[in-house]
């Protein structure tokens, strides 16, 4: 509860700085002859405030990584967008991922829009000097003389704990923990409006977790940055994101304010998360969800959850059901919920 | 562009088939030190007693060199005296004197690891000089060709500087680095890698044998590492190869065919020299079957020599039956004589009497080829130019016969297959010279196919060095040759007193140089005893070389094939004055030879 | 700094031992060859005058006794070690009394120049168009020269130096074709002898360079084709890094480690190229010299030039393995 | 395995092109063993005949055709690379899966025999065993000498992915399933080094018929059997490149650039097939 | 009372080569530790990243040997064991459960063959086992986790959920008829609705086939949802032990502490 109050943002302006509409994006396999479509993201609409930590949550595969790819303009072939539309508003302005030339692209990057990928253990080049990841990242973006530029790095560094003395080691000397905490300080030395971080305490242990998450919530607090912020663990959004979304087989299932989420759910999915999550002083039996993940290559027909979901309908198998708004701020996709269409 | 800044107009360049030189610098041709012996070291800046040329030589085969006359020998051959040349030089202007050449042998003798000690040390008792210009040698017994030791076949026992080497400390371990010369040349540069070395005419080189017969013409001569074959072609084509020593056959022809400046000893096919060398098929006669005469003769008669001859040389062979080598004086002196008794000659099989020899060979093989049109006029049809060129005949391919001989020799044919008397199958390998003599090569691969066709398992089998098993005793057959001659000369000592059988090696043990086929037989020696006991100039020479000859022919020991023809070509771009035949075959023009210094004196410039 | 030292040491003792396991094999495997060193020369000394049977055998004997054959195969063993601890091969057997080092070290600066900069050059090359053809898989232009490059490398050495040579040397004569300096040279250094010596170098070196530039081209493409999909190189382009920088810094920069340990190796094992450019080009270098020995039964020479090489390679592999660490700071001295 | 290759022929043109080579060659061996005549015998037809509608390649200088020789000598050099490629990629496996796998002593002194080797100048040794063995020195032998001595710069390789490959945890899975050391490096690491076996064949057959031709044409080999290299090294002797018999070194020098782009193109699209990696980029494109 | 385990002043020391610096790094610093053959527990370690635990789990699978003190397994001192046949029955009595599914099974190869595997190596005790055997021995185990053969057979990995790897990777562990499980982060891979099912499948395998298992982890939730004790581990020493309920409940070492409150805890209820 304390870790919920030191961490949590105190307001949110209601001022998108990110729209998505109607994204698709699939990774086409057509060599070979096994000639199939992956939808990893189908369909998703959102948006994100300005100083907002929006919270992506999903299992594994669930398309997560894809979704945050497809904002970010970071798509590689096999992925690529079937439809919608990515715009961001910097300053004022709007940028259209999707309509901007590579160059125009290349220059809101870092500077407005930062990405933290997923595994970025290894984001950092191996055999060379932490420095010059910064140099080559930032200097450009900055516009200032060099001797300013790394006394800038230095002050940013230390804002964030972490030694100068790390821009001259390289990545493998550096622990996990450093190395992640090093990443998020290169991809936030510019100051950028918005950040987008794919699962960036994975893999880390609870304590050096919590000084990540600790990090990340400052950072985002002293720029008033938007956060786009991806992890299947639950308990990481509870503390961190102000609005969650769920992602279920390449769909957004269901998005809420955090305490809303956790509290009343409403989809069946969620509903699962919330419940499964264990917690110490409470030995009551969690219930396993039967069934395994769908594939995204052949989902199921109707919603994706149907053959795993306890309340499915004959309805659920045939048809999609739509996101809708239940509340303020929260909206779902599920039949039983907001009742079979006639 | 230039490939020396040497003024072209007076240098010759000519190739030195060893190649790069090891040890460059190493000059001590008396020391094998891993220096060039033919980069002009011994054609242009050696001398020695006497030489015989393997052609016509200038004033006649014999040149008293630095001897003044002929040997003199005591009546039981234990003496041997010689009188020198006065008024020769050393090029550091020292006189040459008895001196020196008491100094050569004295010293050889003193210091065994010098080349020639062992054959000094053997013969040598004592040589004294009874006066400056007088040489007596006392030798440890008789013997009546003594004298070759000093008399340049390919080399000789080259004289010493003597004021040179009593200098030194250790004549083992002297390089030499500044070789005074007693010939016409001095040497002016040379390659430390090796691949060059340059000769300047020395300015008293009237003071030399050689300057006595006449001025060398090149003011400079360049013996240069020539590489594989179709460089030296393209080199030659660039005129900038003036003497090739030897190509491949294919090479001259193309040569024959672009070059407009080429000279040739043949003026048409096949081009080439005959060298006093007798390729042949070697046999090992201490190895059963090969102690066998019959099966000898059976090999013989399955070889078709026509198909051999186009196959090694494309036609450019000058062949042989007898066992000398085609060239030089041998022609009138025995090939013509035994061409008349081969032609009635009789070989019994046991079941028949076959006439093996085929006179008609040679017309044969110019017949077919010229009705290629690339050779059609280069062909003679004169029968003395074919013999000549040609050779006079060979032994007709006669399979039935063959079969007959062996099964004298108690063979079976089992299938296709012939077994020798103990039941195995008859096996031959047939070493022959892999990367060097290709010629070797390509004959003993078809040979060895000829005897494949009749039912024997035969492989030719190529060695980079054939001589080492051919001293070791570890061979069936090999091709190569174990006779060489003067070739200016009728004496057969020079490789037959080898032959004698106190010298061949028992099984197993290493055979001295020559008798490869570790033949012996009581008849040969017999007549090498008989040459021991006459004079080299003695004309019972020449029937001593008959007897030997129709030996050889009844008991094939080696069944010869054909002259060494060297494909040497000359580019006269900027020299002429080549020897040819029938022009002027003043000497061998494969330019290894020390007697090839005598085209030192014949080369005049092209271009004035 | 210690521990390095210690892992230098440890480095240095394989080295050591390689060294010595590959010498002694090579002198064993020499040792074993039917080529006699006195037959050879006593063939060499005969094969055109006059012989004498009575006398080759003495010449037989006294040179077995010269050149110190005399013992059992383990004494010449322990011989040549304890000469060869004081770097030094012994005499040349078939240019006695000659040293072989002598002899080798004549040769050498010839093979190493010519080498060293053929290999440099198509290394250079190679990975260039390797690294850019990794890089920019769909560019034409890359793709034909490199298939070309590919395409030359199986050529036989022999035949395209041969090509060359007629190419250059006859049809359009501009390239001496033989030799490394014109004849009659003044060996003397000087700016003429330099030229005279690039001019000729060119035609050698061109051969060498075309047959091996196409390995390195492959190997290079190879590995940053993997390079270019690791999550560094992604990451920096997502980051805005212009992709000059990308190629140079984070491409090509990571293939260097086992691309370096390629071409130590191939500096350290010059030799094998040398033999056919030396013939075809009548180069000078240590390759005749070798073939020279080994027809001439010189095993002193043989072994000294095998030796060389071992030692070559042996050094590079050591050095490469002492640098590596500090080339790539991932790797660890173990 | 079928659909696999059809599907590779239809989307990977370097496939296809591969492939039929592959294919090429294969019909070429096949064609050898019906040659009309005996591969070593010679003058059996005209000599230097230039190609034409009976002599397809010509004929060469030792009168054979030489289309038959070159069917011949691509199967016996195809053996030969693959021989010696076959051979010492069990070599390098052997070694470097067990060094990799053991660690500890095994590994030291698997190493210190693959550094041993790895330095050995291969040229010297080989004109050395062309002395010591002679005449034994055939074709075969030749496989096995450079067999053993090609292998130790890929056992390092191998050696590298194998000790990767011990630390993950399928091979405790493997361990613990009772599996024995031979099955688990066979079966279970095997197909991981496969992709580096593939790539590294090519280049060790360039080696192993670039030795074979340098020492043919130095005249180390046996010059019965009809190889590239023979057939170089008897143009060579007959000075086929200058006496304009130039359809006898063309053929071989051809045959061995198709030959090793064909190679090159199937290990390359081989190894895209078996890395997905580089599979999907090429499929964006 | 017999012991199953007995982890006796068990000490590990690595010598880690840098290449400026070359250190020791003690691993596993004087542990001892005991599970008593009579009384089945899961046991969970829990501490930091780097504390020692995958080491010390390696110690006990004898995959390292301890640098001090002893590991006994059954009164068997697991370094001792040298001969394959030893360690052939050392293996059928202690198992591992991998903590990464999707790592635990080559990609290359289908599932079932590690069952077979196991199943045909290690009921060699009787005999050289028939098929028939060998597939019911595998379904049995299969079914004790949920699943069947029928589900399992011919399927590569890729083609099962994490959930239906990892459990059948503890199928797999527990055809031999184990007497005690090492599971080194079981969980910490999988999804959290997978999750459950694997901690609660550990509970049932302890309380049906009495089963002793070491459950390491970071998860102090699941820790404390099924574990009987607990150590926690900081920098190779364990600075707290005991009854995993009370430990976690009031934790007393200051390092405890901090852990415990480094938990997030979706505290909305
Ligand atoms: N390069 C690719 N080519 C083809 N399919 C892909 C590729 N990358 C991902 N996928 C597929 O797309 C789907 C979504 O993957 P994605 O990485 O977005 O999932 P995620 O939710 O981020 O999972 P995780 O939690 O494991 O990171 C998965 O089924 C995955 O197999
Ligand atoms: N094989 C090894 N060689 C050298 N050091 C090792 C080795 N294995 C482990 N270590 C070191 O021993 C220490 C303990 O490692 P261990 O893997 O046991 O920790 P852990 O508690 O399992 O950590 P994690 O929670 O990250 O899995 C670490 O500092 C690690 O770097
Ligand atoms: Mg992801
Ligand atoms: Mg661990």
């Amino acid at each position: 509860m304390q870790t919920e109050a030191l961490l949590r943002s105190p307001d949110i302006v209601v001022e998108p700085t990110l729209t998505v509409e109607r994204l698709k994006a699939y990774y086409t396999t057509k060599a070979f002859g096994i000639d199939r479509d992956i939808r990893a993201v189908d369909d998703i609409s959102l948006t994100v405030a300005k100083g907002e930590v929006y919270g992506v949550a999903g299992e594994s595969s669930s398309g997560k990584t894809s979704l945050i790819k497809t904002i970010v303009g970071a798509i590689r072939p096999p992925l690529h967008v079937v439809g919608g539309t990515v715009r961001f508003n910097f300053g004022g302005q709007t940028y259209d991922i999707y309509d901007l030339k590579p160059d125009e692209l290349q220059a809101i990057r870092w500077r407005h829009l930062s990405y933290i990928m997923q595994g970025s253990m290894n984001v950092l080049n191996p055999v060379r000097r932490i420095k010059h990841s910064f140099y080559d990242f930032a200097f450009p973006h900055m516009g200032l003389g060099r001797a300013t530029f790394w006394d800038r790095v230095r002050d940013h560094l230390r804002k964030l704990d972490l030694d100068p003395g790390v821009l001259d080691s390289y990545p493998h000397q550096l622990s996990g923990g450093m190395r992640q905490r090093t990443t998020i300080a290169l991809a936030t030395v510019c100051t950028p409006e918005f950040i987008v971080a794919d699962e960036p305490t994975t893999a880390l242990d609870v304590i050096v977790q919590r000084d990540v998450l600790t990090m990340l919530r400052d950072i985002q607090r002293d720029l008033g940055s938007s956060f786009l912020f991806v992890t299947h663990d639950m308990s990481v959004h509870a503390t961190v994101s102000d609005r969650v979304g769920i992602v279920y087989a390449g769909r957004l299932v269901e998005e809420a304010d955090t305490p809303t989420l956790f509290r009343s759910a409403r989809h069946p999915y969620t509903q699962h998360l919330v419940a499964s999550l264990p917690k110490i002083g409470d030995t009551t039996r969690r219930a396993s969800l039967s069934g395994r993940p769908p594939s995204l290559a052949d989902p199921p027909p109707g919603c994706r959850f149907h053959p795993r979901c306890p309340l499915a309908m004959d309805v659920c198998s045939k048809e999609v059901p739509p996101l809708v708004s239940i509340a303020p701020r929260h909206r779902v996709a599920c039949f039983a919920v907001t009742g079979a269409p006639s | 562009q230039d490939i020396s800044n040497l003024p072209r107009k007076e240098t010759v360049i000519i190739e030195n088939p060893e190649g790069t030189v090891k040890n460059p610098g190493w000059f001590n041709i008396w020391v094998n030190g891993g220096g060039g012996l033919s980069t002009g070291l011994q054609q242009l800046t050696m001398d020695t007693l006497w030489y015989i040329d393997p052609d016509q030589g200038i004033n006649g085969p014999w040149y008293n060199s630095l001897a003044a006359e002929k040997p003199i020998y005591n009546a039981d051959f234990s003496e041997m005296t010689v009188k020198l040349r006065k008024g020769m030089y050393w090029s550091d202007g020292v006189e040459f004197t008895a001196d020196d050449v008491v100094y050569t042998v004295q010293t050889q003798i003193d210091h065994p690891g010098m080349v020639w000690s062992p054959l000094l040390a053997v013969s040598v008792d004592s040589v004294k000089a009874t006066d400056p210009y007088t040489v007596v040698f006392k030798l440890k017994k008789p013997n009546s060709r003594f004298h070759a030791l000093f008399t340049v076949r390919w080399n000789a026992i080259w004289i010493m500087p003597k004021h040179v080497f009593e200098k030194v400390e250790d004549p083992l371990k002297y390089d030499f680095a500044n070789p005074i010369s007693i010939s016409a040349y001095k040497l002016k540069n040379y390659d430390p890698q090796g691949k060059w070395y340059i000769w300047e005419k020395r300015e008293d080189w009237q003071r030399t044998p050689l300057g006595l017969l006449g001025e060398p013409g090149p003011k400079y001569a360049a013996y240069v590492d020539g590489g594989p074959p179709d460089k030296k072609t393209i080199a030659q084509l660039k005129h900038e190869l003036d003497i090739i020593h030897d190509n491949t056959p294919e090479g001259m022809f193309t040569l024959v065919e672009q070059s407009k400046s080429l000279a040739t000893w043949f003026k048409g096919f096949p081009y080439a020299h005959p060298d006093p060398t007798l390729p042949a098929v070697i046999f090992n006669t201490q190895k059963a079957p090969f102690d066998n005469a019959d099966v000898r003769w059976a090999l013989a008669l399955l070889i078709d020599i026509k198909a051999v001859d186009l196959a090694s040389y494309r036609g450019a062979a000058t062949l042989s039956a007898v066992g000398v080598p085609p060239t030089g004086v041998a022609m009138p002196t025995y090939q013509a004589p035994m061409h008349e008794w081969l032609k009635t000659f009789e070989l019994d099989t046991g079941k028949s009497k076959i006439k093996p020899y085929d006179p008609t060979i040679p017309t044969q093989i110019a017949d077919m080829l010229r009705k290629q049109p690339k050779f059609k006029d280069q062909i003679p049809t004169d029968p003395t130019a074919i013999s000549n060129q040609f050779g006079y005949g060979w032994w007709k391919p006669d399979p039935k016969a063959a079969g007959e001989l062996l099964e004298r020799a108690g063979f079976k044919k089992a299938g296709d297959q012939w077994m020798q008397p103990d039941g195995q199958p008859f096996r031959i390998r047939l070493t022959v010279e892999g990367d060097s003599r290709s010629v070797f090569t390509r004959a003993g691969t078809l040979i060895t196919q000829q005897w494949k066709q009749f039912g024997i398992d035969a492989k030719a089998e190529p060695t980079t060095n054939p001589w080492q098993p051919m001293q070791a005793g570890d061979f069936d057959a090999a091709i190569a040759w174990s006779v060489e001659t003067w070739g200016g000369d009728a004496d057969l000592s020079f490789f037959l007193d080898s032959w004698h059988s106190s010298f061949v090696a028992k099984p197993g043990e290493v055979q001295p140089a020559r008798n490869w086929q570790r033949w012996s037989s009581p008849e040969l020696d017999k007549i090498i005893e008989g040459i021991r006991g006459i004079s080299f100039d003695d004309p019972k020479g020449v029937d001593y070389g008959m007897e030997y000859l129709k030996l050889v022919v009844k008991e094939m020991p080696t069944i010869p094939m054909m002259s060494y023809n060297v494909f040497a070509s000359m580019d006269t771009t900027y020299w002429t004055g080549y020897p040819t035949f029938p022009d002027d075959p003043y000497t061998d023009p494969v330019p290894n030879w020390g007697n090839s210094r005598l085209m030192m004196v014949k080369l005049r410039p092209t271009q004035p | 700094m210690a521990a390095y030292m210690i892992f230098v040491a440890r480095r240095f003792a394989q080295l050591l031992l390689v060294v010595f396991l590959g010498i002694s094999a090579t002198f064993f495997i020499t040792h074993m060859t039917p080529v006699d060193p006195v037959t050879e020369s006593v063939t060499a000394i005969t094969n055109f005058g006059k012989s004498d049977p009575e006398a080759i055998e003495l010449m037989r004997k006294t040179l077995t006794e010269l050149y110190g054959l005399e013992g059992n195969l383990f004494e010449q063993y322990v011989t040549f070690w304890s000469r060869l601890v004081r770097g030094d091969f012994g005499p040349s057997l078939s240019a006695f009394p000659t040293p072989v080092s002598q002899i080798i070290f004549r040769a050498l600066p010839w093979t190493v120049g010519l080498m060293i900069s053929a290999t440099l050059i198509s290394f250079t090359i190679g990975n260039t168009l390797g690294a850019l053809a990794g890089y920019y898989r769909k560019s034409r232009i890359l793709k034909i020269i490199s298939l070309g490059l590919i395409g030359l490398q199986p050529i036989p050495y022999y035949v395209l130096a041969f090509i060359l040579l007629i190419l250059f040397g006859f049809v359009w004569p501009v390239l001496p074709i033989t030799g490394g300096y014109e004849m009659n040279a003044d060996l003397n250094l000087s700016f003429a002898l330099v030229l005279d010596i690039i001019r000729h170098s060119i035609l050698p070196a061109m051969a060498l360079v075309l047959v091996g530039a196409g390995s390195w081209l492959t190997g290079m493409r190879a590995l940053t084709s993997n390079i270019v999909t690791e999550d560094y190189v992604t990451f920096a382009e997502l980051g805005g890094v212009g992709s000059t920088r990308i190629l140079r810094s984070y491409v090509v920069r990571n293939a260097m480690v086992p691309q370096l340990t390629g071409l130590a190796m191939s500096l350290g094992a010059i030799f094998n190229g040398t033999v056919i450019t030396e013939i075809v080009f009548g180069y000078p270098g240590i390759g005749t010299l070798l073939i020279n020995a080994v027809h001439a039964g010189d095993y002193s020479l043989v072994l000294g030039l095998a030796s060389l090489s071992i030692i070559g390679v042996a050094i590079a592999v050591f050095l490469i393995d002492i640098l590596s660490p500090l080339l790539d700071p991932r790797i660890k001295a173990e | 395995m079928f659909t696999i290759v059809r599907d590779l022929i239809r989307y990977n043109i370097e496939f296809a092109v591969g492939f039929a080579i592959l294919l090429l060659l294969i019909g070429a061996v096949i064609l050898s063993f019906f040659s009309p005549y005996p591969a070593a015998d010679i003058y059996v037809v005209a000599p230097d005949m230039p190609p034409d509608a009976e002599f397809w390649l010509g004929t060469t200088s030792r009168g054979q055709d030489n289309f038959w020789q070159l069917m011949i000598a691509l199967r016996n050099t195809l053996a030969f690379g693959l021989g010696v490629a076959f051979l010492s990629r069990i070599l390098s496996l052997v070694v470097g899966l067990t060094a990799g796998y053991a660690g500890g002593r095994v590994d030291r002194v698997l190493m210190a025999i693959n550094d041993s080797v790895m330095v050995i100048p291969h040229f010297p040794i080989l004109v050395l065993f062309y002395f010591v063995l002679k005449d034994d020195m055939n074709w075969l032998m030749l496989v096995l000498i450079l067999s053993a001595l090609g292998w130790s710069y890929d056992a390092r390789l191998i050696r590298s992915i194998a000790m990767s490959l011990r630390t993950r945890p399928f091979t405790t899975q493997s361990v613990y399933s009772g599996m024995s050391m031979r099955k688990i490096l066979v079966e279970e690491h095997l197909p991981y080094v496969m992709p580096i076996v593939f790539a590294t064949t090519m280049n060790n057959m360039i080696w192993s018929i670039g030795m074979e031709i340098t020492l043919s044409v130095l005249g180390f080999t046996d010059v019965d059997t009809p190889t590239m290299g023979q057939m170089i090294y008897w143009a060579n002797s007959h000075s086929a490149l200058i006496s304009g018999i130039w359809w006898w070194v063309a053929a071989p020098v051809v045959a061995i650039i198709v030959l090793f782009i064909g190679l090159f193109l199937l290990s390359m699209s081989m190894n895209e097939y078996i890395d997905p990696r580089s599979r999907l980029n090429r499929m964006g494109s | 009372m017999s012991l199953l385990l007995d982890i006796d002043h068990v000490g590990k020391t690595f010598t880690q080569g840098g290449l400026l610096s070359r250190r020791s790094i003690e691993a596993v610093k004087d542990i001892s530790l005991q599970i008593e053959a009579e009384r089945p527990e899961i046991l969970s370690v829990v501490g930091e990243s780097g504390s020692g635990k995958s080491t010390l789990a390696a110690m006990v699978l004898g995959q390292q040997l301890p640098t001090r003190g002893r590991v006994l397994f059954d009164g068997v001192d697991v370094a001792s064991i040298r001969s394959g046949a030893d360690r052939r029955a050392f293996m059928a009595k202690v198992q591992p459960v991998l903590q990464n599914p999707f790592e635990a099974f080559n990609p290359l190869k289908r599932v079932d063959r590690y069952l077979f595997a196991t199943a045909a190596n290690f009921m060699a005790a009787t005999g050289k086992p028939t098929r028939q055997e060998i597939e019911a021995r595998v379904d049995r185990a299969l079914v004790e986790v949920g699943l069947t053969l029928a589900e399992v057979r011919g399927r590569f990995p890729h083609e099962l959920s994490g959930g239906q790897l990892q459990r059948t990777a503890i199928a797999r562990a527990l055809i031999p008829d184990p007497r005690l499980l090492v599971a080194d982060e079981p969980v910490s891979m999988v999804d959290a609705s997978l999750r459950m099912s694997i901690v609660n499948l550990f509970s049932s395998l302890r309380d049906r086939l009495g089963l002793s298992i070491i459950y390491i982890t970071h998860d102090l939730a699941t820790a404390y949802y099924i574990s009987d004790r607990i150590i926690i581990m900081k920098k190779g020493e364990v600075v707290e032990r005991g009854n995993a309920r009370e430990v976690l409940d009031n934790p007393q070492h200051p390092y405890s502490i901090a852990l415990k409150n480094a938990v997030l805890t979706p505290d909305f209820a």
